[in-house]
C-alpha cells in the first residue's frame, strides 16, 4: 500500500492547465488585489470568454462585497461545486460556507480549504479564471505554486507606490524567481493618491469613485480604473 | 452532492500513479465531515474508472471527526456538538467551514485543530510493471 | 517524565504581564498597523517611559522602514536578544536575522519565529511594548491570543473607513469578542482619503505627508497623523 | 549568546510545574540549530534553579537538524549546506531565519520544513505531592 493521497491536487492541475489562469497577489495586503481581482476578471469576461473568480484569501474573504454576492446566496452541485454566476462572472469563496460568519483558518487549515474548492469545482463553461490570493508569503499561495500552478499561469503582482510596499514587492518578487517562475508581472496600483507613476510596469492610478462602485458590476464598469485595468489586460 | 467531482479527483489521481505502476486495488478513506454518499460515489467511479483500470478493486473506510482545541487541549468528536442540516451541508462542501459553527465544548475558542475525519484520502495497491 | 514542552511560553507571559502591552491588529492588511504601531510607539516612549516595538509579521516586516532601522544592523546578546534603540525606543523583528532576504515562513514557523524573539528578548528598561501583528486571524494572532496574552493587553483593531474593510472588520470584531477579550479598541484610519469619519471610534485622518516621513523618526514626530495619535493615546 | 534568556525560561516553566507537582529531574533537548553553548547554559541554570527547585538533576541532549522539501519531498542535513559564520550567527537567534539562507539541495526551493532541531525544548520526571 501507498501512503495516504491528496487525490484533489491530480483534479485541480488537470482543469487549471486547461485555461487561462490569473494569480492576483502581493507582498502585503491592503494593495488592490481584491480590488483588481475583480475589475480584471469582470474585463475577461467581456473580453475574453467566461470568467471564474476565485476567493482564496479564505482567512479574509472580500471580493463577494467588491462584485456584489451576497453571502447569504447558497450554491448548487451536481458534477461539483457550481460558482455563483453574475453574467459571464462566476464567484466562489469561502463566504457561502461560512455564511459570513468569523472563521479563524490556520495556515495549513486555509490550504486544505482552498485545495477543497478549487478540487470540486464544476469548472465547465468558464474559460480563464482569476484566483485572489492572500497577501505575503501565505501557506496558501506556497500550496499553489508547489502543486497546481502550470505555465499557463501568470502571477501578478500587485505593489503600491509606498515606500513600505516597493520594499517588500522586492523581497516578494526575488523569492518567486527563486522559486522558479517567470511568468511573474508587476502592476502599480495607488490606493493612497500618491500619485507618483513609476518607470516601468503597468499603472492602476487613484481612483476615489470605486468605493462607491463596491457592489455592483455596472457601477465598477464605469470607473476609470475599469477602464485602465481594460487597457492592462491587452498587455498581460 | 458533488460525488461526481470527488470520483472524478480519484480517477485522476489513479491516472498519474498509472505511469509507473499498475494500481490492483484502491482503497478510499471517507472523512466523516465530507458526509460522501457512498453508493453514489462507487456508481460513478466505477463508470469512469473502466477505461483507467478496467480491473480495479475499491474499498471504502469511513474516519469518524475528531477535533482538539488549541486553546485549552480537550478533544471532542461530532456527536458531542449540535449543528442544523444547513450547517452539515455547509461543512460537507468546505470541512474548514466547521470553525464557523463549532466551538470548542470546553472553553468556547473557535480556534481547534480537525486531527481526523476532513476529507478524502487514497492509496493504492500497485504491481511493479 | 512529561511530553516535551516549549519554556519560551512562560518566560514570555512573565515579561510581559509586568508591562503595558498593545497588540496592533486588524481584519485586513494595508489599513495601516504598521504605521499606527510606529506612531503610537513613538509616543508611548515620549509620554510614558521606554517602549519597546515588536515587528510580529515576520512574514512581511516593515516596521523597521518606519522608523528608520536598517536592515543591515546587527544585534547584541548578553541577557538576551538585545532589541536596537533609537532613543526612547527599541526594536525588534526578524530582519537583522534575514538581512532583509525573502524568508518563506508558513504560519506555523512564523509562530515559532515570533515565540522564539519574544522568547529571547532582553526586555529590561522597557516599561511599555507594541507589537505590530500580521493581518488578519493569523496563526501569530491566534498563538498570542491563546498562550500569552494577559488582562494588561489593549487590542487595537485599525479598520479604514471603506466597505470592504469594515465588513472584514466585523466578522474580526465579532471574533475577538467570542474569544473572550474585552480590552478591545477599534480605531479608523483613512489611507485612502475617503474622508468619511465615522460616528464612534477613535479616528486618524488621511494624512499624505506620512510617506515622506518613512524612514525618519524626527519628520514622523512632525506629521498631523502623530499629532492625532498623541491624542488618540490619552483615550486608551 | 542569549543562554542567560534561555536558562531563564527554562526556570519560569519549572516554576510553572511546581505549583502542581516536585520536579525532581529536568531533561534539556537543544536543537542543532540554536546552537548553545552547553556549558554557558548549565552555569547559568545551577544559578537560577538553585532557589526555586534545589536538588533537581538536570541532563543534556542535543537534537540534530533535519529539513524536507515542501516542493520536492528531499530530506537533508545541516551538514549538507553550507552557511556562513555570520549566517549560522543569525540562525542561532531565530532558527527560521534558515529560510532565508538555505534552499533545498535538489530542487532549489525555500519553502521547506524544519522537521528536527530548531529550539530548546524540556521535560521533567515529577513526584507526585
Ligand atoms: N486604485 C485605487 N484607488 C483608490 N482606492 C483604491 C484603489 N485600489 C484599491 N483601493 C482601495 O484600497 C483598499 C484595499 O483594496 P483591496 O482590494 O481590498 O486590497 P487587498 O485585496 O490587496 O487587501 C480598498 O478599500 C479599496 O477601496
Ligand atoms: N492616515 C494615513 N494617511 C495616508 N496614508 C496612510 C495613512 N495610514 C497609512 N497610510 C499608508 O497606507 C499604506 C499601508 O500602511 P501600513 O501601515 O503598511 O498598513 P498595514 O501594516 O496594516 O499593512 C502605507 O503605504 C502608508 O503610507
Ligand atoms: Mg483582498
Ligand atoms: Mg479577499
Ligand atoms: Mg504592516
Ligand atoms: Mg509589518
Ligand atoms: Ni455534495
Ligand atoms: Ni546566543
Ligand atoms: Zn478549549
Ligand atoms: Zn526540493
Amino acid at each position: 500500500m501507498s501512503g495516504l493521497l491528496d487525490p484533489r491536487l491530480a483534479r485541480i492541475k488537470a482543469e487549471l492547465s486547461k485555461r487561462k489562469v490569473i494569480l492576483v497577489t502581493a507582498a502585503k495586503g491592503g494593495v488592490g488585489k481584491t480590488t483588481l481581482s475583480a475589475l480584471l476578471a469582470l474585463a475577461l469576461s467581456k473580453e475574453k470568454g467566461a470568467t471564474l473568480t476565485i476567493d482564496a484569501d479564505v482567512s479574509d474573504p472580500n471580493l463577494h462585497v467588491v462584485i456584489g454576492v451576497s453571502p447569504k446566496t447558497w450554491v448548487g452541485e451536481e458534477k461539483g461545486i457550481e460558482p455563483i454566476k453574475l453574467d459571464g462572472l462566476g464567484y466562489i469563496g469561502i463566504v457561502p460556507f461560512t455564511q459570513n460568519k468569523p472563521a479563524p483558518l490556520r495556515g495549513s487549515e486555509a490550504v486544505d480549504a482552498v485545495r477543497e474548492m478549487l478540487g470540486a469545482l464544476d469548472y465547465r463553461g468558464y474559460e480563464n479564471i482569476v484566483i485572489d490570493v492572500p497577501p505575503g508569503l501565505s501557506d496558501v499561495l506556497l500550496d499553489l505554486l508547489n502543486n497546481v500552478i502550470g505555465d499557463n499561469t501568470q502571477i501578478l503582482v500587485v505593489s503600491t507606490p509606498s515606500k513600505l510596499s516597493v520594499d517588500s514587492t522586492e523581497r516578494y518578487v526575488k523569492l518567486l524567481k527563486d522559486l522558479g517562475f517567470k511568468n511573474v508581472v508587476l502592476i502599480y496600483n495607488d490606493p493612497h493618491g500618491i500619485g507618483k507613476e513609476p518607470g516601468e510596469g503597468l499603472y492602476v492610478p487613484y481612483d476615489p469613485s470605486l468605493e462607491n462602485a463596491f457592489g455592483s458590476l455596472q457601477k465598477l464598469e464605469e470607473t476609470k480604473a475599469y477602464a485602465k485595468v481594460k487597457a492592462v489586460l491587452r498587455n498581460l | 452532492m458533488h460525488e461526481w467531482a470527488i470520483a472524478e479527483a480519484i480517477v485522476r489521481e489513479v491516472e498519474r500513479n498509472l505511469k509507473r505502476t499498475k494500481v490492483s486495488s484502491i482503497r478510499i478513506v471517507l472523512g466523516e465531515l465530507q458526509n460522501i454518499d457512498k453508493d453514489i460515489l462507487d456508481q460513478y467511479l466505477k463508470m469512469m474508472i473502466r477505461e483507467v483500470a478496467p480491473s480495479v478493486k475499491i474499498s471504502y473506510e469511513t474516519e469518524e471527526a475528531l477535533f482538539r482545541c488549541r486553546r485549552c487541549g480537550l478533544t471532542w468528536k461530532l456527536k458531542d456538538v449540535h449543528l442544523t442540516d444547513f450547517e452539515r451541508e455547509a461543512i460537507h462542501f468546505v470541512p474548514e467551514s466547521v470553525h464557523a459553527y463549532v466551538k470548542c465544548p470546553r472553553c468556547g475558542s473557535p480556534d481547534f485543530s480537525i486531527l481526523k475525519g476532513r476529507g478524502v484520502k487514497i492509496s493504492f495497491e500497485v504491481e511493479e510493471q
